[in-house]
C-alpha cells in the first residue's frame, strides 16, 4: 500500500479529506424527516450518503497509511476533538434549509476542484476514490446551486435569508485556501494540490451562480477560523458528543 | 351502471383498474384512504429511525441506516403518486395528515430507545409491514400495485439488514444482548398488533377483499407472521415476551396470548404522546419549509414570466 | 450508614428521587444565558444548581447504600439508559419558557410534598436531605406558580401557549402517581410515601393555582409514561449523550 | 459653574459623587458608556461558559460553574442598576448592544472549546478582569464603587476555583495535562489584551484618571498581572505561549513578547464570527422572550386596573 510515499503530512491530508466529507455528512444526516418538502428529504440524506462513503474510504485509506491498525470507526469515532481535521464550515450548525444549501454550494464546489485535481494523484487509492466522488459532488454543486439560485432570487424573504446565509458562511471560506505546510508537503509528492492554489477557479464556479442568484458577495475580512489545523468553533465539541457516544459508551464492542 | 358492470367484470377477472378506468366513488375513497395513510406511514416512519441516525455506532450501520430512512422516503413519494392519480394533490393529502385528520400507521408512535431498536424496527415492524403488503402487489388498482411491488422488494432488503445487525449484536456482549432482547419485549405486541383488528371486529374487510384491496384476512396474516418470526427469532437467541408462545401441532401454528386491544386503540386513537411529538415534527418540518417552497414557486413563476416576455 | 435498612427497593427509591432532581436540573442548566429577562436567567440557574445539589447529596447517599462503591459522579455520568429511574417529565425538553415553568410547577409542587413526608424517613440521611430540600421546592414552586399564573392570565398569546404547555405536560404527570411495588416495600420500612397516596394533596396544590391562571385542566387519558420504571422517552438518549461525553470519554479521571 | 466647582472639589478630595448630585454632562456619558459596556461583558461572558455546564465532567463541576455563571448574570444586574441611577434605563442599554451599537469585551467572543477551557477563564480572563477592576472599587461614583466592591470579591473566588480546576487536571492524566496547556496557549494573548491598548495610543486615560474612574493605566495593570500570574504557571506547570517571556531583574518585573494589536483589533471591531454567534445568541435570547415580557406587563397592567377598581 504505497508505503513508499507515506509521511505524516500525507496521512493528516487523507484524514482532512476523510473529516470533511465524515462531519457534513453528519451535519446533513440531522436533517432526515424534517426538510421542506420529500424530495429534499431524499436529496439531504443522499447527500449525506455521499459523504459518509466517501469519509469511510478516506478514513479507512487513512488508517492504513498510518499503520496503526486503526480502522475506519476508530478514526471517525474514538478522537478528541483537536485530532479532527475538518474544516470549520462542515461542523457548522444547519440553521435553516437556506444555510444548509449555501454551505453544500461553497463546499461541494471547492471539493469539485479537488477531486478533479485528485484523480492523477501520486497515491493510487486517493486517485481511485477521487475518481468516484468526483461525480458526487458534481451532483451537490448542482443541486444545491440551483437552490442557491432559486432561494436568492425568489421571495424577499428568501433572498434575505440566502443573503444571510451567505453573510454568515463566507468568512468560513477563507480557511480552504489557508497555506500550510502539510499541502506543501503533499503537494511536492505529488499527492494532492495545494490548496490555497484552487482559490482563483472556485471563486470562478462560485461568483456566476451567486450573481444569478442576485446575492452579494461579502467583502473578505480579517477573520480566519482553523478547523482544518484542528482548532474547531464551540459547535464541534456538542457534534461529537452525539456522534460519538456510543462508541464511547460500548468501547471495543463489535455492531 | 354498464360502467359498473365492466368494472365488476375486470375486478372478477383479476385484471387491473387504471386511473383513466371508470371507478365506483366508494372504491375511489378507500384507496385513497389507504395509500395516503400508507404514505404518511413511510414519511412517520422516518422519525423513529431517523432519531438514531446521529448515533449510529460505526460508519457502515450509519450509512445502512441512512440509505434505508432514504428509500421509505422514496416509498412516501410512490404512494402519494399513486394516491394522485386518483384525482388528489399531495399537499391536500398533507394537510390533512397535519391537521390530525389523517391516520398513519400507529407502530411509528412508539419510541426508538437503543441501538438494538433499529435492528428490531428491520426485522419485526418491516417484516410484519412486509406480511401486510405481499398481497397488496396483486391489488386490483394498478398504479398502487406496482408501486406496492417495487416497496416489497426495498422492505424485505431493509428486514434482512434489521436482523443482520440484531444477529451481530447477539454476538457481542451481555449488554448486547440485554439491549436486543428488552427492545423485542418492547416491540413485539405493538408488531402483532399491526395486523388490526380480529376479523371478527374489522370493519372494512368484507368490501375490500371484494375489490381485492385486502386479500388475506387481519388474523391470518398475523398468523403467518408469528409462525415465522417466532422461528426466526430462536435463530437468533431471544424470546417473546408472551408466555402463552407456544407451538400448536393439531393446528401446524404457533398458538399465542391474548392481545390488549385497550392498548392498541389508545395508540391508535392519538393518547400516546408519541402521537403528539411526531405530529409536531411533521407539522414543524412543513412549517419551518413554507418559505422554502414559496421561493421556489415564486422563481418559477418570474422566470416562467421572463420567459415568455423573452418569446 | 443505616446498612439494617437498606433493601433494593430503598436504594432505587433514593435513585429515583436523585435522578429527578439530577436529570431536571441537567435540564435547567440548558437555559443558562438565553432566558427572557436576566433575572429569570439567574433564577433558572438558582433552581438548577439546588437541583444538582439534590442530586449530589442523593446519589452520593443511594451508592452508600449500594454499597458497591459507586460515588454521585459514577451513578450520575456512568449508567445505562434504563437505569436512570427519573419521571419522564423531568427529561422532556424545555422547549420555551412557558413550558419550562409549567413544568417546574407540576414537578416542584409534587417535590414538596414528598419531601414533606420523607423529613420524618426512618432513613436519618434521607430526612436529613429532605429537611433541606423542602425549602427549595417550596421556592421552585412558588417562583414558578407565579410565572404560571402570569402566562396564563397574560396576552392572549401567552395565555395559548401556557395552555399548549398544560396540554402537552399533563399526561405525563400520571406517572408521578403510578403504583409500583418499590414504593410499597419501602413505605413498609417507613422510608418513604407511596407516591400514588400524595395525588389529591397535588391537585389540591396545583388546581387551585391552574385555575387562577385561567388554564383549562386537560382530562385524564389512558396514556402512561415509564421513566420511572427505567422506560424512557426518545429525548432521554440525546440528553444523556451530552451529559455523559466527558466520563464516556475520559474513564476514571478525575476533574 | 458653582456646581461644577463643588464637583472638582469633591473628586479632589476622593470623596464620591452620588446619583442625586450635579455631575458633567461628559462624566456622566463616560460613566454610563463604561459601566454598561461592563454590564453588558458580564452577561455575554455568560454564553462561553455556559456552553460547557451541560457536559461539565462531575457533579461539583457543574454546580461550581453554574454558581458561577449565576454570579455573572449578578453582576450585570447590579451594573445595570448603576447604570441606571445615571438615568438610563437597562431596555435602552441592552437595545444598544442588541443593535450592535454597544460594545462587551471582546474576550467574550473567543470559543471554549475543551473543558480545561473553563479553568482557564476562570484563571486568566477572571484574573485579569480583577486587577482592572479593583481600581474601580474606589472609584468617584458611588454606586459603581459600591457595585464594584462586591464583584471583584467574588470574581476572586471564581478565579480561584479556575485555578484549583486546573490544578486538579494537572496532577491528572498526560491528555488532562496537555488540555490545560492547549487552553493557556489560546487563552494567553487575549488575556494580556483585555488590559487595552499601550498607554501611548490609549484615549480615554488622561480624563478617567482626573474623574478617578481609571486610576491605573493599562500598562501598568498589565505589567502587575503578568508579574503575579506567571508565578502562578509556574506553581501549575504550564509555559506561556511567549518566547520572549522572562524575568527582568533590572526592571524588577516580566518581559514579555510584543503584542498582535492587529489580532486585537479585529476581534474589537466584530471580525470575528464569535461576535455573530454571541450576538445573535443574545438577540434570540431577547427575541424568544419578549411574549414573556409582554406577558407580565400585560398582567400586572390587568391587576392593577383590577385592584384600583376594588378599592
Amino acid at each position: 500500500m504505497t508505503q513508499q510515499m507515506t509521511s505524516p503530512e500525507h496521512i493528516e491530508y487523507v484524514l482532512r479529506l476523510g473529516d470533511n466529507a465524515l462531519i457534513l455528512g453528519q451535519r446533513l444526516s440531522e436533517w432526515c424527516g424534517h426538510a421542506p418538502v420529500l424530495e429534499e428529504d431524499m436529496a439531504l440524506a443522499n447527500m449525506s450518503l455521499d459523504l459518509i462513503g466517501q469519509a469511510r474510504m478516506l478514513l479507512t485509506h487513512a488508517g492504513r497509511l498510518e499503520g496503526r491498525g486503526r480502522d475506519e470507526d476508530q478514526l471517525a469515532f474514538l478522537r478528541t476533538e483537536p485530532n479532527y481535521r475538518n474544516l470549520t464550515l462542515c461542523e457548522l450548525p444547519n440553521q435553516d434549509f437556506g444555510r444548509t444549501m449555501v454551505r453544500n454550494f461553497l463546499y461541494s464546489s471547492f471539493q469539485k476542484l479537488l477531486w478533479e485535481r485528485l484523480m492523477t494523484s501520486s497515491d493510487a487509492e486517493l486517485a481511485a476514490i477521487a475518481a468516484k466522488s468526483i461525480k458526487e459532488a458534481r451532483y451537490h454543486a448542482q443541486h444545491s446551486g440551483d437552490w442557491v439560485i432559486r432561494l436568492g432570487d425568489g421571495t424577499a424573504d428568501s433572498h434575505a435569508r440566502a443573503q444571510g446565509a451567505l453573510d454568515y458562511l463566507w468568512p468560513y471560506t477563507a480557511e480552504f485556501f489557508a497555506t500550510t505546510p502539510v499541502d506543501d508537503a503533499v503537494a511536492a509528492a505529488g499527492v494532492g494540490p495545494v490548496w490555497s492554489e484552487l482559490e482563483t477557479a472556485w471563486e470562478a464556479l462560485v461568483m456566476p451562480v451567486l450573481a444569478e442568484a442576485t446575492l452579494t458577495v461579502p467583502a473578505r475580512t480579517p477573520f480566519r477560523s482553523y478547523g482544518k489545523f484542528g482548532r474547531h468553533s464551540e459547535h464541534m465539541g456538542h457534534l461529537l458528543a452525539e456522534m460519538q457516544i456510543m462508541q464511547r459508551t460500548y468501547p471495543g464492542a463489535q455492531w | 351502471p354498464a360502467y359498473q358492470a365492466e368494472f365488476d367484470a375486470k375486478i372478477d377477472a383479476g385484471g387491473y383498474i387504471e386511473a383513466k378506468d371508470w371507478m365506483p366513488e366508494s372504491y375511489r375513497k378507500t384507496l385513497v384512504r389507504q395509500i395516503s395513510q400508507h404514505a404518511h406511514s413511510e414519511i412517520v416512519g422516518m422519525l423513529p429511525e431517523g432519531n438514531w441516525i446521529t448515533r449510529a455506532p460505526t460508519l457502515k450501520r450509519k450509512a445502512i441506516l441512512l440509505a434505508k430512512v432514504q428509500d421509505e422516503g422514496g416509498h412516501g413519494l410512490y404512494l402519494y403518486a399513486a394516491a394522485e392519480t386518483l384525482g388528489v394533490s399531495r399537499d391536500e393529502l398533507l394537510d390533512a395528515l397535519h391537521s390530525g385528520r389523517a391516520k398513519y400507521s400507529s407502530i411509528f408512535n412508539y419510541p426508538t430507545l437503543t441501538w438494538a431498536d433499529i435492528g428490531v424496527v428491520g426485522w419485526l415492524v418491516d417484516g410484519a409491514a412486509i406480511m401486510n403488503q405481499i398481497p397488496l402487489c396483486k391489488c386490483s388498482y394498478g398504479p398502487y400495485a406496482r408501486a406496492m411491488v417495487r416497496i416489497c422488494k426495498e422492505e424485505s432488503f431493509h428486514q434482512r439488514q434489521g436482523y443482520d445487525l440484531l444477529l451481530t449484536m447477539m454476538k457481542g456482549t451481555e449488554e448486547q444482548r440485554d439491549m436486543v432482547q428488552d427492545a423485542v419485549n418492547r416491540w413485539w405486541w405493538p408488531s402483532i398488533m399491526m395486523f388490526g383488528p380480529h376479523d371478527k371486529d374489522s370493519t372494512h374487510s368484507a368490501q375490500s377483499s371484494r375489490w381485492g384491496i385486502k386479500r388475506i384476512s387481519n388474523d391470518d396474516l398475523r398468523q403467518k407472521f408469528v409462525d415465522a418470526t417466532v422461528e426466526q427469532a430462536k435463530v437468533l437467541g431471544v424470546t417473546m415476551p408472551d408466555p402463552e408462545l407456544k407451538w400448536n401441532e393439531a393446528r401446524g401454528h404457533y398458538d399465542f396470548g391474548a392481545i390488549d386491544w385497550d392498548e392498541f386503540w389508545n395508540v391508535v386513537d392519538g393518547h400516546g404522546q408519541g402521537n403528539v411529538d411526531r405530529l409536531a415534527a411533521r407539522v414543524k418540518a412543513w412549517d419551518d419549509g413554507a418559505w422554502v417552497r414559496e421561493a421556489a414557486l415564486e422563481y418559477a413563476r418570474k422566470h416562467d414570466a421572463r420567459d415568455s416576455r423573452a418569446a
